[in-house]
């Protein structure tokens, strides 16, 4: 691997600093589960590596039932899938940080990072994006807040400023009535890329008879995560059918932009994103009524689009 | 090799060795001998069976009165 | 005749009168491997060690046109650069290695590249450094100056006229010898037996498919790793993770032109081969590079190196025809393989043509093999080397002749099964084997009568014939005082043959297993050892040990007569005791006698030097149930079955380690594992991220049926067991695919992405 | 080039000291520079698990972990897993479940089996064959390494955690 320096500084203005300083050839670690073997493939070439663990807010997780929850950006998915708050509030959440890698990667990787990383396959920012999920940025200048859904701007690339890092994610309070649910298509029970991934939320009105609001996300679809706004917008006002699911998996399918490449054909893609926004329309209305419990801790039984599952 | 032996398969020659089994096909089927050896040995391509084994000693196997003699390709194993 | 284990039963079901052979010690190994402290390739550590790297090309077909070392050789921390120019050209000619033929010209090309790259990731030239990654700073300085030429990869592709020729000097070579037109297709041959026209008039039902399966890798997770040491005095010492210390040190001695008797090479432990570690690759590089350096220089490969510079195996394209009368007979049977060779001639087309149509009663058949060369890496072996593509496609037509006739496809293999006599298409007689025991072991198995319920759900089923092999081993049995024995052998430890060959030697030695001491030889310090590869080495090194055995026996008797005044023919032994006809009072242990040694004539060392000629092919039958999502395509495996006649369990839970592990390669080849090439000849997935082996999650656990035919002609009757479990998995699996969705697959790996298209869905 | 960076963590429960690039991974930093080739480099890109290791009780890929991030913190590999006592019971169940073959993914999958057995003292078959997923073994298609760690599961309910101390020390 080509040689860099290595600084782990303990405040958000010293990370900053050190970015602004050197610039592009600058680059936060937080679980390196990307970064290193992007740096090791020489895909990447970078003067200086910034641990950005040893900084306490990058690090919290704190929830409140009205302000909602902040996942700190180097929270490893493994302490976030084991957080008794998110779990209980964020199940479509743990549906996507459970499936990122085995136990070894979870016990390092982060969904700051996944973010970050800006693949069209992360399978965390789908999950975030339905969910009405806010990034917190720190620059020179101080803050600002990103909608998670215009964090990526291309495969491998953010708004993120040579000198602005990411801080932490802040999700909004769960409404009442309200599921969510994140499912992917991999070729083996795990450790794949997805080949597609879908992440559905739904609000239903308090009889549970209508769809008063939802969103729905794709993965692996498009050079970047991909809000799939008409497939949502589709079914609000309408009642929580199969017939429902099936419009706006077909406007998902549309609005997808897959390519074929390695993992999957264009055809297989587009055909598995009606398949996967089904599903995950499903389980997000069985999360509504209450009837899906979020998946067992980190590295959870497979429930991308496997048998039976969804 | 059929396409000389006029696409006979089995055919009955005298020897006491394969060297002279094959010294006889190729009197009786001229240019046999090249396709089968390299100089004095066995072509690297092929392998010679007497009654099932392969004839470790090449030319100078010996052969029994009734033994079969096959040409086989050299194969690899794993 | 016939023992049978179902899973794990009793060890007393398979002792069959023995002391040692039928139980399941602890390997010797064992401890070692979980404490951390066995030896591997990578983990060579010597004083003044360098680091090796290998700059590769990044073309897939191009001449060489320059290269320039000099910025390299300056930069600090390098020791030494080499390049083809370094190695002595190796002449034109052909000799056996291994299993195979191997072409020194080609192999001495294929470790380092003279006049043409011939795949991405052919070796160009190499660095010393003091870490690696001076090493790799310093490939990056390396100058070379290509002129691209097209590639082919596809093997039908590259037989055709107009494509880009690899060799420019090579014809086709036959049993009519080589033709003058050059050409792709290395070699030719075509077996014929009966007349297949006839048998095809014959025939009320005839099937002909054509399949297609993709180059794969045989997937050892310990990369290919040497360290050379070049001594000032011309001695050199290769520590190497190899099948075959011997083939090791006979290839290094050919490419370096050094007599053998300056070559030592030490096998290390070896972290998973399944063929692909006969051929060397790093470790001539590494003893030149340490020549230059006068240091020490270990090459590690890393895992994409692995991928794109090691001997994974071929790539095909298989026509099969067969045909059957409404009774169930098999008339006819007719094939033509394509095999990938890779850059160099050398696929296992031969082996793949030999086992196809072998567990069968065939009166007509006729089967033309073509090897053919592609921009790829050169192919090596893999477990079973040829058998897998050529078996996945005759089992799966096979299938359907059964099911065209409607009969069940068990019975259907039953009432064509081979028997001892049963001549092949190839000419070879079928000696005594267990083919139809084991089908009807499979066909009375509770799984294949099981209730197989729910949609998209099917059973399926596949049978296998491999030859296995015999050929030479080495080894020395040395008796101590206390009565305990030493037991040196040349054949490398792959998967626990320290202790299988261990087993034989205490029962024939009458001793328990802990008074026996194996290791493994470096090739200075026992006789010539072929390969641990083709299913050989308990079966044939066994021989040799129990020789050994058998060796020190007859010197201890003769120590007995002494010591007795009786002549050395009264004196017999029995489970450890000596005793003479002469003299009913005359008795003593073999550990009494050990104690004497030193007193009656010094030292004993018993030695078994055997070339195996005669050996005991082996058969399998495996069963699969398994369901598709058909929305998304995925297969997963509900349950699996393997049956397998391996003559005689020396240590059950290996056989069923190889059974399993066989069967879980054969899965991973029929669903998940493919290289991927762009049109440039560019591999797409050098990875394990993207070249995917199956996990722990993907099988289900795999039901080990153990059959004992005993083969005559071995002391024990044990057969070679490794190879035949990989090939049965793909069949079974595309043959259980087609009762779950009605479709028939024609290509491997079957993904999800193929399934859903041969279904209509996408 | 980077100025080498001095390290100080508990390994093994033993405290080490130990000079290392920046960019020099935890897996070099344990084989090349502490001699710990116990710990197996199969991919070098957290695909195998060859070369788990615990880091503070955490499973993680040491290839994808830097030697400067473990100051102060401690880190576990096989060579730390049998004591004065013996094997661990994990490392028992392997041996007596047969569960090895070339033994090269055999470090990876004890550290990863521990992690799990640490967390979860009775996983399920399915539970044990999710979470070994990202430990590739090519040999022994995974039932007997799944059989060993559900007879350590069992084994391990009995067993004090190794005890590091001069005899202990003196045995390495």
């Amino acid at each position: 691997m080509r040689p860099f320096e290595y600084q782990a500084p303990t405040s958000i203005g010293e990370a900053v600093a050190l970015l602004a300083d050197t610039g592009e050839r600058a680059r936060p670690l937080a679980g390196g589960t990307d970064l290193l073997v992007q740096l090791r493939r020489g895909l990447l070439e970078v003067d200086l590596v910034v641990d950005v663990k040893k900084i306490p807010e990058l690090n919290r997780i704190s929830f409140h039932p009205v302000e909602g929850l902040t996942v700190g950006a180097a929270v490893a998915c493994a302490v976030l899938c084991e957080h008794p708050d998110v779990r209980a509030a964020y199940p479509a959440l743990i549906d996507a940080a459970s499936i990122i890698g085995g136990p070894a990667i979870q016990g390092r990787a982060t969904i700051g990072g996944n973010l970050c990383n800006a693949a069209p396959s992360g399978d965390a920012i789908p999950a975030m994006i339905v969910v009405g999920a806010t990034c917190t940025v720190a620059g020179p200048g101080g803050t600002r807040a990103v909608p998670v859904e215009t964090f990526c701007t291309a495969p491998g690339r953010t708004v993120l400023g040579e000198d602005e890092m990411l801080v932490s994610i802040r999700f909004p309070a769960p409404m009442p009535n309200s599921g969510a649910r994140y499912l992917r298509f991999i070729p083996r029970g795990e450790m794949d890329i997805a080949v597609a991934g879908a992440g559905a939320w739904v609000l239903l009105s308090d009889d549970h008879a209508q769809i008063t609001d939802a969103r729905i996300a794709l993965a692996a679809v498009a050079p970047t995560p991909l809000l799939a706004d008409a497939a949502g917008a589709s079914l609000i006002g309408k009642a929580p059918t199969e017939d429902a699911f099936a419009e706006a998996a077909k406007l998902a399918r549309e609005a997808a932009r897959p390519i074929g490449d390695v993992r999957g054909t264009e055809a297989q893609r587009r055909h598995l994103v009606g398949v996967l926004v089904k599903r995950a329309l499903r389980g997000a209305v069985r999360r509504a009524t209450g009837d899906l419990a979020t998946p067992s801790g980190r590295s959870t039984e497979p429930v991308q689009g496997g048998r039976n599952h969804g | 090799m059929r396409d000389l032996t006029g696409r006979q398969e089995t055919i009955k020659v005298p020897g006491k060795t394969v060297g002279q089994v094959i010294a006889a096909l190729d009197a009786a089927y001229p240019g046999i001998r090249d396709r089968v050896c390299e100089g004095d040995r066995i072509g690297p391509a092929v392998a010679v069976s007497v009654d099932g084994r392969i004839a470790q000693l090449e030319l100078f196997e010996s052969v029994g009165e009734q033994s079969e003699i096959r040409f086989l390709p050299a194969l690899s194993g794993g | 005749m016939r023992k049978k284990e179902t899973g794990r039963a009793d060890q007393s079901t398979l002792t069959g009168g023995y002391a040692v052979i039928g139980t399941r010690p602890p390997r010797y190994d064992a401890v070692d491997k979980v404490t951390g402290r066995a030896l591997y390739g990578p983990d060579i550590r010597l004083p003044g060690l360098l680091h090796g790297k290998v700059l590769r090309s990044p073309h897939a077909h191009a001449r060489i046109l320059s290269i320039d070392t000099t910025c390299a050789e300056a930069l600090p921390g390098v020791y030494a650069v080499v390049t083809a120019e370094d190695l002595p050209r190796a002449e034109d000619r052909r000799a056996r290695l291994g299993e195979g033929a191997v072409n020194f010209k080609y192999l001495c090309d294929n470790i380092l590249a003279s006049a043409k790259v011939l795949y991405v990731g052919h070796a160009v030239a190499a660095v010393a450094a003091s870490t690696p990654h001076i090493a790799e700073q310093a490939l990056a300085l390396i100058d070379v100056e290509y002129s691209l030429l097209p590639a082919v990869v596809d093997v039908l592709e590259a037989t055709r006229d107009t494509a880009p020729l690899l060799h420019e000097h090579m014809g086709t070579r036959s049993l009519a010898g080589e033709s003058r037109t050059p050409s792709n297709t290395a070699s030719h041959f075509q077996q014929v037996k009966g007349d297949p026209e006839k048998g095809f008039a014959e025939a009320d039902v005839v099937v002909e498919r054509e399949f297609r399966t993709a180059t794969v890798h045989q997937g050892y997770i310990e990369p290919h790793a040497g360290t050379a040491i070049w001594g000032a005095d011309g001695r050199l010492t290769v520590y190497a993770t190899t099948q075959g210390a011997f083939t090791a040190r006979d290839q290094l001695a050919e490419l370096l032109d050094l007599p053998m008797s300056r070559i030592r090479v030490v096998p290390t432990e070896v972290g998973g081969a399944f063929g692909g570690k006969v051929t060397t690759y790093v470790e001539t590089v590494a003893a030149l590079l340490s020549r230059r350096a006068g240091r020490p220089v270990k090459i590690v490969m890393s895992r994409s190196e692995v991928f794109l510079a090691s001997g994974p195996t071929s790539g095909t394209a298989i026509r099969v025809k067969m045909g059957a009368t409404r009774a169930g007979r098999i008339t006819a049977a007719q094939a033509e393989l394509y095999y990938e060779a890779g850059a160099y001639p050398g696929s296992p087309v031969g082996s793949g043509a030999g086992v196809m149509f072998g567990p069968y009663d065939i009166p007509h058949g006729q089967i033309d093999g073509y090897d053919v060369v592609v921009n790829k890496p050169k192919t090596g072996s893999y477990r079973a080397p040829g058998g897998t593509p050529a078996n996945s496609a005759a089992e799966q037509v096979i299938d359907e002749l059964a099911e065209r006739i409607g009969m069940d496809p068990l019975e259907f293999r039953m009432l064509n099964s081979a028997k001892e006599g049963t001549r092949q298409i190839d000419g070879a007689v079928h000696t005594h084997i267990g083919c139809y025991e084991v089908l009807e072991t499979a066909r009375e198995h509770p799984h294949y009568s099981a209730p197989l319920e729910g949609p998209h759900r099917g059973r399926g089923v596949a049978h296998a014939y491999w030859g296995n092999w015999g050929a030479q081993s080495s080894s020395a049995i040395s008796v101590n005082a206390d009565g305990t024995v030493a037991m040196v052998t040349g054949s490398v430890d792959l998967t626990g043959t320290r202790t299988s060959l261990a087993m034989q030697a205490a029962e024939a030695l009458g001793l328990t297993l802990e008074q026996i001491v194996p290791s493994v030889a470096d090739t200075d310090s026992i006789g010539y050892t072929e390969v641990s590869a083709g299913s050989r080495t308990t079966v044939a090194t066994g021989q040799s040990v129990v020789k050994a055995a058998r060796d020190v026996i007859a010197q201890m008797s003769e120590r007995a007569a002494t010591l007795w005044g009786v002549p050395a023919d009264t004196v017999s032994f029995h489970r450890g005791t000596f005793t003479t006809g002469q003299d009913a009072t005359k008795s003593t242990t073999f550990g009494e006698l050990a104690a004497m040694l030193s007193r009656t004539g010094g030292p004993i060392t018993g030695v078994g030097n055997i070339d195996v000629q005669e050996w005991g092919a082996a058969f399998g039958t495996h069963i699969v149930d398994l369901e598709v999502d058909p929305e998304t395509g995925k297969v997963t495996i509900l349950r699996y079955t393997v049956v397998q006649d391996v003559g005689r369990a020396i240590h059950p839970s290996e056989v069923e380690g190889q059974m399993q592990g066989g069967a879980v390669q054969g899965i991973g080849w029929a669903l998940y594992e493919g290289y991927q090439y762009d049109e440039g000849g560019q591999m797409l997935n050098p990875t394990f991220l993207d070249y995917k082996l199956p996990t722990a999650l993907d099988v289900p656990s795999i039901e080990c049926v153990i059959v004992e035919v005993p083969y005559p002609k071995h002391p024990y009757g044990i057969r070679g067991v490794g190879e035949t479990p990989i090939l049965p998995p793909p069949a079974a699996i595309a043959n259980a695919i087609y009762r779950a969705v009605g479709r028939r697959m024609d290509r491997l790996p079957m993904t999800p992405g193929r399934i859903l298209e041969k279904m209509g869905v996408i | 080039m980077a100025n080498k960076t001095r390290v100080c963590a508990r390994v093994n429960g033993e405290q080490v000291e130990f000079l290392c690039e920046p960019y020099q991974s935890l897996l070099e930093c344990l084989r090349d520079i502490l001699g710990l080739t116990g710990t197996k480099d199969g991919c070098n890109d957290g695909n195998c698990g060859a070369c788990s290791v615990l880091l503070d009780g955490q499973l993680v890929n040491s290839c994808l972990v830097l030697g400067v991030e473990i100051e102060g913190r401690e880190v576990t590999t096989v060579e730390g897993l049998a004591d004065w006592r013996g094997l661990h019971p994990i490392q028992l169940a392997v041996v007596e479940e047969d569960a090895v073959q070339c033994g090269y993914c055999t470090p990876g999958i004890l550290i990863a089996a521990k992690a799990l057995l640490d967390r979860e003292p009775n996983p399920s078959e399915r539970r044990i064959r999710t979470w070994m997923a990202g430990n590739l073994c090519r040999c022994t298609g995974y039932d007997k390494i799944v059989r060993a760690i559900m007879r350590a599961a069992r084994s391990c309910a009995q067993y004090d955690p190794p005890l590091y101390n001069g005899r202990n020390k003196a045995r390495r």
